[in-house]
């Protein structure tokens, strides 16, 4: 029993991350009618702004300490941040104990604007375009991107810590009255998963009860009608682009203290994502959701070791069963509309 | 007009035909003459470098370069000879191979089998090389020496850690210096008996791959050999990234010690999984609960952070061993130092097995009188040297690997700077690590100098 | 007209006959001293990726360029064709023929349990059942199928192979894969001034295979087989309506496709004996679609020309590394040297993937119709001067 | 006995009666026109006699055979031939080979695998289908990339290719639908001369009143899923139930 709600945990967690980047596959889908094979990249960029942002904060100046020796037996030299210097030593180590959840404000415009500059500058000459096209477009974009991260951050994988108050577990098992110790789950996956709730959430949100999201749904519907309305529709979806790209980054952002990131995470993640929001069904936000979820749990259980042992190599295909058996059961996914994709 | 020859393998080498007229077709007679696969001709040698370039290896890759481009200067005679003072064989001096001035042809291996050999045979027919190293996993580098053993050409294997690359897979004209999977179980499992205890029960979680299986097999056999109990060992995919859902059910399996025979990004993504999950704090079976990770590097150790705090693990070699280990590991300061001063920082232990090989191929040459493989896989079987910052070292004839001493390292609880990340724990002899050459099977064959 | 080709078909073959047999020497046009020798191409390897990746792009193209049907997926037969060829120079004998044939027939029979599936489904969705068939072949193939894959390590041939119909083999080294006692790695070589040309004996095999496969592809094209598979991407519906039925017409493209793969991969076993899992990756699918797309979707040698290019680049380019940039540039004034070596070198050596990705962007953003388009283009800037202006409307598949 | 008898026929979606107890026989060699206002269930019915949909009730015969539960294509094969509401034809390629395909399919069945011989090469195929062109007369367009045709040249062609295979009955969904008078005139004048000229049963669903009356010899009113009456045009023209049927809506 514990161990099942275990997996469950874990895969609702691992689930999130997935639906977060399928909402914005299919956000850039369902508005602009585009397949985004570098939203992967979207997801590894706003890593590397949590990355970015724990550097910038812990800039610093050299200073020689001639009582220590470094390995070359020369005195040594030790980074001191300017933060210290502008905000005390003790306040300038909150901030950059706290880089993660700060570094939320930072990629917020950032991956806006990298968002909107796609789109301006690359995805909307491709809307007529096939999508093959598009795919390929996205595809050799993904990769000068992370070609780019590459070159400045190296292909290592950068460890990037949680802030301290969140490192350690809680007893789930306790909490909900089971035996202490049995299911205990770590703080910032917690998190990371409250994170992914909200965030989705106020995507929602955003959609359903401003103007603009009305408008955009409107959009997704039927794009003719509403621009007869003499609304400017394409300004709206470059602003949806960019909020998707924002949400792949936030993603991101917050992955850092559970994987350290490096360049190719993005690719790691861009075929499940795939998967996922073809599961759900292609342009269909609540569906991205629910398939993100339901895969992750899938996966988390059929890594189980009883599972494992009795199906060898269950948990390498799980994923790609699923959406076999998905897809040829329910042609459309999970919450598909019909005659989207299909030629 | 045109005359034709039809050669034994594909031969192929640059300066062959230098001063030959335009108009006069001239044959192609180096290997004939030699009677091996790219006989330098010219007053220079060709060495092919094929390191992970791109792909999750690519900084290791790096280092390997590094180190091999050091080398060259140190067999041309440039720098400051780095470990040629403390190599106790003396052959070489400085003016590149057998007289040959030593040049370079770089590839990418893109850490898959496929691509690696592509670019070894680009290396060995267009380029010309006599000899080919490198890698940065086993599956590249078992795939590669079997490349070079059909070429005739020799293979000094980079970094590769599984039992097959000497074991199963071992092949006449391929070389190993890096220790194996049996080492690590054999050197850490005494430490760890030591250490944790003897009635330990163990959780494995392993890699699905070969080396994975390797290293998964020696851990096992030798803890269990010591009264270790093995509670359960998981594969996991070599693609999973989010090792939560294997973490998770450690805790209340049983078990109280964690092996991770994970490498690269997978180790670094599932020690971080493993501490986030609380292992390291956790209490069982009445003790402290531990991870053991078998193969340690220091750039995945930099890629894990400070989740690698006191784990332990194995490692070929580190760069502070001289300092802290005494003088038998001498060479390891003269090589940190040449590195230290052309880079920047201190070399890795890929990069010092990297730099070796190409000091002991080249030495080997030199020694044997030839660049014919046969002659190198002779000079180079039963081979005994020290001075190499490893002690004293011997090259096996019966599958080609090296026998040297095992370190056993955990990670610092405060490192002092980016480099200083492992802490030496204890040095397992050679002779604790010492194999029979016969249990994993395969079959050496014979040399192959191609032509 | 030739072999049953129209003239137009025909002369294509004949151009592309005639530089396959001559690509030892035009893809050597630098002399091997000359420091420009690193972007020659004219070895063995890299010549016979070129045939081989040639086959595994034009029977992709068959399926994709014909029924617009985008497998995901296409490497899974490569991969299979593969082991099986391996499989034949374990068991059999070391003789490439039986590998090739097997290697064809297997990958024919994979493709045909994955199309039926498949199949099913049109559209994105097709894509990611062949993605999924592929990912899981590949996930598998490197885990728990390691004892018939040989794994992350691939599978190689080895001395104790039984090889059944070779006799013991003495020698103590692994025999090479071989055609009647003529090994693959055999080569004629001529030296001709500075230049230095390899005919060898694996690239010509390939070259043959490579020529028939196209041969055959030309049939298919203008065959009613290939006019229906044409008609099906252009409106299945009426199709359907025609009284023609549409899945057998696909699941017969999507085996012949697959077998063409399988071919390529038992080419590839044949010319360098070892299969690794990574090539049944998806990444390994999206390179021939790459492939197919740079040099032309639909048409008959765009596919060999992009294969060509990608293998060019991931094989030359990733080997120029900087000491070679100062040996290039050594000429320069010291600062200008460095300058100009410090910004080539992000695009060349371990960079080349970044250089790739831009060629991709470049060629799908301004020439959709890939390198057969540039082409196109080139020739019409020329036609125009003088010819009066034709006005045929050409609406045959471009070459 | 008509050629085409349905007995009984309903279909519903979900809270919808699109069909309900429709009966209809169309007699051989007639133009039987169905005539209904929007909603009416002229395009349910339409794809339920080839094979797109399957009714929940009821049967439907083509000579005597069932078609129900067989796909489009054997429905063709039965000798049913459907022109769409757009023109379905193959854009990517040229009329001609538009023009042979069908020939083809009605020589092949419904799957042969030819991958060696030269499409173009089919002599008997080729004249078979030059002739059709000829009466559809597009002879003078044979290699034009289909696509770039006007609509009422793609509505010829797909007439004839429809034509090209012969077909006992031909199935047209509003075959006028979008197009300019004098296109709509051609395409009258030409079926008319396809009604006279061969010999042929043509069932047209239409909503143009112009259309119908100049074509059909026999038409059906459907409304709101049902069949109002069927009669001949002239007993159709001052029906009272017609009227009350298009209230609103007179013949235009």
């Amino acid at each position: 029993m514990d161990q099942i709600i275990l997996q469950i945990l874990n895969g609702l967690d691992k689930g999130s991350a997935y639906a977060l980047i399928a909402l914005g596959l299919t956000l850039i889908f369902g508005t602009l009618g585009v397949v985004n094979f570098a939203h992967g990249a979207l997801f590894m960029l706003g890593a590397f702004c949590a990355i970015t942002f724990s550097r910038i904060l812990s800039l610093s100046k050299v200073v020689v300490d001639e009582t220590q020796k470094d390995f070359l037996g020369n005195p040594l030299k030790v980074d001191v941040p300017y933060i210290y210097d502008w905000f005390g030593e003790s306040a300038g180590q909150v901030l950059i104990n706290w880089s993660v959840p700060l570094a939320i404000l930072f990629a917020i415009p950032v991956m806006i604007i990298i968002g909107v500059v796609m789109e301006r500058g690359l995805i909307k000459h491709f809307y007529k375009r096939p999508h093959a096209d598009q795919i390929l477009v996205t595809f050799g974009l993904a990769i000068v991107l992370q070609e780019i991260i590459k070159y400045y951050f190296g292909a290592n994988q950068i460890p990037n810590p949680a802030p301290e108050a969140f490192i350690g577990s809680f007893d789930f098992g306790a909490a909900i009255g089971l035996k202490a110790g049995t299911i205990i789950y770590p703080y910032w996956r917690i998190v990371y998963f409250c994170f992914a709730m909200l965030l989705i959430g106020s995507v929602f949100a955003f959609l359903q009860f401003t103007t603009f999201g009305m408008v955009v749904r409107a959009g997704m519907a039927d794009r003719e009608t509403v621009e007869l309305l003499g609304i400017n529709i394409d300004k709206r979806f470059t602003i949806m682009f960019g909020v998707a790209a924002a949400v792949a980054g936030l993603a991101g952002v917050m992955y850092t203290p559970i994987n350290p990131p490096n360049y190719h995470m993005g690719m790691d993640f861009l075929v499940i994502s795939f998967v996922v929001v073809v599961v759900g069904g292609m342009g269909s936000l609540p569906g991205a959701v629910a398939a993100g979820l339901l895969l992750g749990i899938l996966e988390s259980f059929a890594s189980m070791r009883q599972v494992i042992e009795a199906l060898p190599g269950i948990n390498q295909v799980v994923i790609y069963l699923a959406a076999i058996v998905i897809l040829l059961t329910r042609p459309r996914g999970l919450m598909g509309r019909k005659g989207v994709m299909e030629e | 007009m045109t005359k034709t020859k039809l050669t034994r393998r594909s031969v192929m080498q640059t300066g062959a035909v230098a001063g030959a007229g335009l108009a006069v077709p001239t044959i192609l007679t180096a290997g004939s003459h030699s009677g091996f696969a790219n006989a330098p001709t010219g007053s220079s040698v060709t060495l092919g470098f094929n390191v992970p370039q791109s792909g999750p290896y690519a900084d290791e890759g790096a280092d390997e370069l590094r180190a091999y481009k050091l080398a060259v200067e140190h067999l041309n005679g440039e720098g400051d000879g780095g470990m040629l003072q403390t190599f106790s064989s003396k052959a070489l001096d400085g003016t590149g191979i057998l007289g040959k001035k030593v040049e370079y042809v770089t590839g990418d291996t893109q850490t898959k089998p496929d691509a690696a050999r592509a670019s070894a045979r680009s290396m060995i027919e267009k380029d010309g090389a006599i000899m080919i190293t490198g890698g940065s996993s086993s599956g590249v580098a078992v795939a590669v020496q079997a490349l070079c053993q059909e070429a005739g050409i020799i293979f000094m294997a980079g970094l590769t850690h599984s039992n097959d690359t000497t074991g199963k897979d071992k092949k006449a004209n391929g070389f190993r210096h890096f220790f194996n999977s049996y080492m690590t179980g054999a050197a850490l499992a005494p430490v760890l008996a030591d250490r944790y205890g003897s009635d330990r029960k163990a959780y494995h979680l392993t890699a699905d791959y070969n080396w994975g299986y390797t290293t998964e097999e020696a851990v096992r056999n030798s803890t269990e050999a010591l009264g270790w109990e093995t509670v359960a060992a998981v594969k996991t995919p070599l693609s999973q990234t989010d090792f939560s859902s294997y973490v998770a059910p450690v805790l209340n399996s049983g078990a109280d010690v964690l092996v991770l025979n994970h490498y690269g990004g997978n180790m670094v993504n599932s020690l971080t999984s493993a501490v986030e999950f609380g292992l390291r704090a956790a209490q069982a079976n009445g003790k402290n609960f531990e991870i053991v990770v078998p193969l340690y590097s220091r750039l995945m150790a930099k890629g894990a952070g400070k989740n690698v705090a006191g784990i332990f693990g194995t490692t070929g070699w580190h760069w502070s061993l001289e300092n802290t280990a005494g003088s038998r590991y001498a060479g390891t300061n003269a090589f940190v130092k040449s590195f230290g001063e052309k880079y920047g920082f201190p070399p890795s232990q890929a990069a010092h097995t990297c730099y070796c090989q190409t000091l002991l191929y080249a030495d080997a040459v030199q020694r044997g009188g030839s660049f014919n493989p046969c002659s190198v896989v002779e000079a180079l079987e039963g081979f005994e040297f020290d001075g190499m910052g490893n002690g004293p070292t011997l090259y096996r004839a019966e599958d080609h690997q090296c026998i040297k001493d095992v370190l056993v390292v955990r990670g610092k609880e405060n490192p002092a700077n980016d480099f200083d990340l492992l802490e030496l724990v204890d040095v397992t002899p050679a002779e604790a690590v010492t194999f029979d050459p016969a249990i994993f099977g395969g079959e050496l064959g014979s040399c192959n100098p191609g032509a | 007209m030739m072999l049953g080709l129209n003239r137009k078909d025909a002369s294509l073959l004949l151009i592309v006959a005639i530089l396959v047999a001559l690509a030892p020497i035009f893809l050597n046009p630098f002399p091997e001293q000359s420091g420009l020798a690193q972007f020659n191409a004219g070895y063995p390897d890299l010549m016979q990726r070129f045939v081989i990746f040639g086959i595994f792009a034009i029977g992709f193209n068959i399926l994709f360029g014909l029924t617009g049907y985008l497998s995901f997926g296409h490497a899974a037969f490569l991969g299979a064709g593969s082991y099986a060829g391996v499989w034949m120079l374990k068991l059999l004998t070391i003789n490439v023929i039986p590998a090739i044939i097997i290697s064809t027939a297997v990958a024919g029979i994979f493709a045909l349990i994955i199309g039926f599936i498949s199949l099913r489904r049109s559209g994105i969705y097709f894509s990611i059942l062949t993605l999924a068939f592929a990912q899981m072949s590949f996930a598998l193939a490197a885990s728990v199928l390691t004892p018939i894959t040989g794994g992350e390590t691939g599978l190689q041939t080895a001395l104790d192979d039984p090889r059944i119909l070779d006799g013991t083999n003495t020698t103590g080294n692994i025999p090479a894969p071989s055609i009647f006692g003529l090994q693959m790695g055999d080569s004629f070589q001529i030296s001709v001034g500075g230049w230095l040309w390899t005919f060898n004996v694996g690239y010509y095999l390939s070259a043959i295979v490579m020529l028939s496969a196209f041969y055959l592809a030309i049939r298919i094209f203008r065959s009613p087989f290939g006019i229906m598979l044409r008609a099906i991407k252009s409106n299945q519906q009426r199709l359907n309506y025609t009284g023609l039925n549409t899945k057998p017409y696909m699941l017969a493209c999507f085996v012949i496709s697959g077998m063409y793969a399988g071919l390529a991969g038992g080419l590839m076993v044949s010319m360098d004996p070892l299969a690794g899992a990574e090539r049944m990756q998806w990444t390994a699918s999206g390179e021939v679609v790459l492939m197919t797309i740079l040099g032309g979707v639909g048409t008959l040698i765009g596919p060999v020309l992009g294969a060509g290019l990608i293998k060019y680049f991931e094989n030359i380019f990733s080997k120029i590394n900087d000491n070679l940039l100062h040996k290039w540039f050594a000429f320069m004034p010291d600062g200008v040297e460095d300058f100009i070596v410090s910004i080539i070198y992000p695009f060349v050596g371990k960079g080349w993937h970044l250089t790739l990705g831009l060629i991709f962007m470049a060629v799908i953003i301004f020439l959709p119709g890939g390198l057969v388009e540039l082409g196109q283009k080139v020739a019409s800037i020329f036609k125009k001067k003088g010819s009066t202006p034709s006005n045929n409307p050409n609406t045959e598949p471009a070459e | 006995m008509g050629i085409l008898e349905v007995q009984n026929v309903g279909k519903r979606f979900g809270g919808l009666q699109a069909l309900q107890d429709v009966n209809l026989s169309v007699k051989e060699n007639t133009i039987h026109a169905i005539i209904g206002p929007n909603g009416a269930g002229k395009s349910t019915l339409l794809n339920c006699l080839v094979g797109k949909l399957i009714p929940d009730t009821g049967t439907v015969q083509f000579d005597g055979n069932s078609v129900l539960g067989r796909s489009p294509y054997e429905i063709n094969q039965m000798g049913i031939s459907r022109v769409f509401q757009t023109p379905e034809i193959f854009g990517d390629l040229t009329v001609m080979e538009n023009m042979m395909i069908p020939i083809f399919a009605k020589r092949d069945g419904s799957f042969a695998l030819d991958a060696i011989s030269d499409f173009m090469k089919h002599k008997d195929i080729l004249e078979a289908a030059e002739k059709v062109l000829e009466e559809m007369n597009m002879s003078n367009k044979r290699s034009m990339q289909a696509s770039s045709m006007s609509r009422g040249d793609k509505r010829r062609l797909e007439i004839g290719m429809c034509l090209s295979q012969e077909p006992r009955l031909l199935l047209l969904d509003e075959p006028t639908a979008g197009m300019a008078r004098a296109d709509t005139n051609n395409t009258i004048d030409l079926l008319k001369q396809i009604g006279d000229e061969r010999d042929i049963t043509i069932a047209i669903i239409e909503h143009d009143m112009h259309v119908v009356f100049s074509l059909a010899n026999r038409i059906t009113v459907l409304a709101q899923g049902t069949p109002l009456v069927e009669d001949v045009p002239d007993k159709i023209k001052g029906h009272p139930k017609v009227k009350e049927a298009y209230l609103g809506e007179t013949a235009h």
